[in-house]
């Protein structure tokens, strides 16, 4: 039985089941318990399974981190709430120095099954430390698994499935699609870390996307159909590991690809998904690669400036277009 | 010399009432949806910014945090601006591209509101170092809360300013709460202060619902930091009457906590104090009525004044050299 | 007149060179007075200017940065040496949503000269946390510059810029470069930031690359000549703003690329490259592109290990073959 | 009594001394280039380590520093696979994939060495919850420098762990030197152990270089920590007689304070309270001698054995789940 909840009621319900099912997942972060989180996200779940495990916690990113991965390397799955993606910019090196690398420089004597879930994006006029999309640079970190879900139904596998993970795993929400619904199974389940979804599938050009971004692609998406052009949506859904395959093939089938992030585009994740087409796909295009990203700015706080400055729609339409028609 | 003092008073007197009427104001815009954003107000706190700044010259640096409004305005800051600034207008102090938490108005030395918990205190300390460096007798003051005393900055900001000598004063608001989290579960002490006797810092307590109060030991602190070029820490112990920000229900905190802090409100006290000076209580309603006016002058103008056109607002990020 | 210095030497010239030009120019860092800096770099400093100005911090990262940027923002332009570029990671709040942001979040009333020097890179056998190559993830942060020279020359006139910037740069030096010897004039020189050079013009394939695997790309670049193979190297030096024209306009006449980086590939500075070539050269590609870098897992400490994990002129040479041969 | 006192002592020396002529060999390995990387010995400092291990049971844990032969060691390691992890052979503690700043031994609850100052608080801290969550009575015990003191973790971790009541005793060998940095330019106190009143935080000060006192007080702060489940700093006065690291000429200390802490040597006091209990020079002189012997024997051991091949060494970045 389905029923239709938010993203943000998803990712409750997979921190609850979890948490229901193994006894050793533990909940860490600022203002998570009666105040249920920023977002509201954890509301209830302090008075449901107690203080003991829904732990609050000072303002200390960097060592609220650092105290998910000690009690993962003694046998928790700690969950850590950074309140926005803009702080984890404190905590990097317990992610990247520790969490990232622990079961490899230990040779696999100690293993970190954190998950770090990080409130991203922009969109909500809070102004440049409350909105960045800092996703691309944990695609850089070996050790890390990173997962960027776009509606509520992949939320809650992958969180479940991030939170049962033996390694870490940094979870990208987007602030945007909280209140997002869809139809959600109750009956629990899990969804494989890795995989990409075909939302659409098409024949002229390959619109890869995920996260916020995913559902302007959609729209956009929509709007080229009406203009005749076939567009085979993909959600990456998780970002580290790709799936390379899905992103390839469709690629090879479509010969031209649009990208599209809400992050800035400079090094951003859609570089890397350009970069693999650049060398897997050469011999097969004909047409463009194009990306659309946010605008090398930090995000400004008035709403129109901040708008101006995020991909939207109109932006993919055109990139659409130009991936289509502009080659010579 | 009592005839200064009474002066002083009235003009605390008409800052802070100037800080609450404006910050309830925002108040008032977000709860009908004439703002966007988020917004941390101050009140309840005003003394706090009154009483240190009325010590300040204007070269003397501020530094603040995510609740700046009344920092900006205590130094100086224009409410039109600020307005404007929070609607995204290009008379704002950033043009909007900052917003409530990334306020600057460096012509009164107002170097920022702050985004990040603990994220101005090593800036401060930085400001506080040029200073040194340049041998000049400014202060930097920097504003932070209690829940941001948790922060690594804080601790690693603290220890450079004592073991450089550096003359910066480090004010911490203390409203019992971070955001929802108690002071007294997130730290395991009674006093904040005591933190600064990690550093060899020397510090105060401090009534901050008394601006008079406020305004006698920050006066001492910024002397002693002046003559001595060494750092000061004040404890403000104080309250906000309102949210943590336009959307909290306060579901932390009991009615009769915030009823008892109700009945110790830093305005109220001042204005006992005046009547008890002789200063007329029509006066005060006059100083009101016209402040409310000056708010709502001040919003109009705003309100009516030019959106930051794309062709600036994504302009600046880089400075060209 | 030039004469044959060290890559170390080079730094040291240009920080003391603006140092006695401008006394606002101020050193900051761990262990830089009587020490020298772990890696020598600042031997002699503090003897000539004195501890007013090399300026030795207790072990605070985040808030070395902080107090860099704070004394930025009121007229100093400070140097922050932060020892190892592992160590970034403890200070990147300061640098993302501070030193990068101010100029434009306080809409230009105050900028942040500030130089941050990182020493980065592996071959030392230094292990896991002393030895990253984090450089792409500045790349996505607007309002930063990023340098990377790879020789004596380019450092000494990029520093040297790079101090004079009104904008916050991240100066990054490879550890394993600092005995290297050019000749280096002895006039105080400026070089651009922002300009790539092409250091061999050929026809077959660009090789671009940048910090110490441009060494190695020179060296494949001479064994690719005897198989008959012309390459046209370009050394990046400057990663933010990427010189995109340099790149294009080789890539378009070779029609091939290999991109070489010491860093991690996915999401690499490769990656940024490799897309801008998808973007802007697939009508004129002939051949492959091809990203070299280290491989997707920590450094080891073992030194046979390590060497096995990061780009060499073996894996450089297979990539020119692969991107000029392997295309059908 | 007597005679355990004298068992334990002989203990200390038979560790103190393992270690000593281990790290001696490391040092004299770098120095004909037979090591690549780098290291950081603890010649001086063994007293610490020995006293405060000699209270912990197996599963109690142990988290390091980037100094942290030393500490392994005496949690029960193993000399040859230290000399086979910096060697990068496959009989190391961690394949050479760690090397010494990243060296694990799970099995004797030693969870790592770690490369970044200040980087194992946190994590020793969230150890200490899980104890605290799994309701046993084990200890995390955490070594760090003066120097980790500046750093932000340090105090977040503390703060933590008064907040939460876990049993962890943080160690401060306070060797006078971060670095080259003299802890009297890094901080503005006389004692860290000053520090841990910020937290609420009991603590203790204790001369590092006599391993009884250190046994002792370490004994006590650990009964204190699991009865009460309250956390426990330990401040040891103690010194590096060698170099930070293998390449230090140790141009920031004077030659007369080096000999001035060598008389203090933590091996001659114990050496001289041996004597002082009737234990024979002469079993001193075997015991060193075995001891020499034994860490010949395990480098000889460890130079035999294979290096970690590639197949293995750049396996294990991720725990198949
Ligand atoms: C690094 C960081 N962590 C968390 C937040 C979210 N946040 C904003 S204000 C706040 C509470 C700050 O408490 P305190 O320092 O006491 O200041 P107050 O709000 O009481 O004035 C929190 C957690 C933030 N902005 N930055
Ligand atoms: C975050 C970080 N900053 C700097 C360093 C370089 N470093 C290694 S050890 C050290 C000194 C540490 O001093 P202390 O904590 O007193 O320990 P000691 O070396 O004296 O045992 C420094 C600066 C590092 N490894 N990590
Ligand atoms: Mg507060
Ligand atoms: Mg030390």
């Amino acid at each position: 039985m389905a029923r239709l909840i938010t993203y943000r009621e998803a990712i409750r319900e997979a921190i609850a089941e979890e948490m229901s099912g193994n006894d050793k997942v533990i909940f860490l972060g600022e203002d998570i318990g009666a105040y249920g989180g920023a977002f509201g996200v954890s509301k209830g779940l302090l008075e449901r399974f107690g203080a003991g495990r829904v732990i609050e916690t000072p303002i200390s990113e960097n060592s609220i981190v650092g105290v998910g991965v000690g009690a993962a390397m003694a046998g928790f799955c700690p969950i850590v709430e950074i309140m926005f993606m803009d702080f984890i910019t404190l905590a990097m090196d317990q992610i990247v120095n520790h969490a990232a690398k622990i079961h490899y420089i230990y040779s696999g004597q100690l293993n970190v099954p954190l998950t770090v879930r990080v409130p991203a994006g922009a969109g909500k006029g809070y102004g440049a430390s409350h909105s960045q999309s800092l996703d691309c640079w944990f695609l850089n970190v070996p050790g890390l698994k990173v997962v960027a879900p776009s509606n509520p139904y992949s939320a809650k596998g992958l969180l479940k499935s991030a939170i049962k993970d033996p390694n870490p795993v940094i979870f990208i929400e987007n602030k945007m699609l909280y209140d997002f619904k869809q139809e959600v199974p109750e009956e629990p389940y899990y969804l494989e870390i890795g995989k990409a979804e075909t939302l659409l599938a098409g024949t002229d050009v390959s619109l890869i996307s995920y996260g916020r971004a995913l559902h302007l692609s959609l729209a956009a998406a929509k709007i080229a159909k009406e203009a005749g052009i076939s567009v085979e949506l993909i959600d990456l859904a998780t970002l580290k590991p790709l799936d390379t395959g899905t992103i390839i093939n469709s690629v090879k089938k479509t010969g031209k690809a649009v990208i599209v992030e809400e992050g800035h585009k400079t090094s951003g994740v859609g570089a890397e998904i350009a970069a693999l087409i650049s060398e897997e796909c050469l011999e097969y295009m004909n047409g463009k690669v194009v990306r659309v990203a946010a605008e090398e700015c930090p995000i400004p706080s008035a709403q129109k400036l901040e708008a101006a400055i995020l991909p939207s729609v109109e932006k993919i339409t055109a990139a659409i277009k130009k991936a289509c028609f502009s080659y010579e | 010399m009592a005839n200064n003092n009474l002066d002083q008073l009235i003009n605390f007197y008409k800052l802070m009432l100037k800080v609450r009427i404006f910050e309830e104001k925002i108040d008032w815009l977000f709860s009908r949806g004439l703002l966007g954003g988020t917004s941390h107000m101050c009140i309840g706190q005003e003394a706090v910014a009154a009483g240190i700044s009325a010590n300040l010259n204007l070269d003397d640096y501020v530094i603040s945090s995510h609740r700046g409004h009344g920092h900006l305005i205590a130094k100086g800051g224009e409410v039109r601006k600020i307005f404007s600034e929070l609607m995204g207008k290009v008379d704002g102090y950033c043009q909007g591209k900052g917003g409530t938490q990334h306020l600057c108005a460096k012509e009164i030395g107002f170097y920022g509101t702050n985004g990040i918990v603990g994220g101005g205190i090593p800036v401060a300390t930085g400001i506080a170092l040029s200073i040194k460096l340049r041998r000049s007798r400014q202060v930097a003051v920097v504003f932070f809360g209690d829940g941001a005393t948790n922060q690594g900055t804080f601790h690693e900001s603290l220890n450079m300013a004592s073991i450089w000598g550096l003359p910066i004063l480090f004010v911490c608001e203390n409203n019992l709460y971070g955001m929802s989290a108690p002071v007294s579960k997130m730290t395991n002490i009674k006093d904040l202060a005591r933190r600064a006797d990690a550093y060899n810092i020397k510090s105060h307590i401090v009534d901050g619902m008394d601006v008079e109060a406020v305004f006698a030991r920050s006066g001492e602190a910024l002397n002693y930091i002046r003559d001595s070029q060494k750092p000061c820490f004040i404890e403000a112990k104080t309250y906000r009457h309102c949210g943590h920000s336009k959307s909290d229900a306060r579901v932390y905190r009991t009615k009769e906590e915030e009823k008892c802090w109700r009945e110790k409100d830093c305005l109220d006290v001042l204005k006992t104090r005046l009547i008890s000076l002789g200063f007329a209580a029509e006066q005060m309603d006059k100083i009101k009525a016209e402040t409310e006016q000056e708010i709502e002058a001040a919003w109009k103008l705003s309100e009516k004044s030019e959106d930051t056109p794309l062709s600036l607002g994504l302009k600046g990020v880089y400075k060209d050299g």
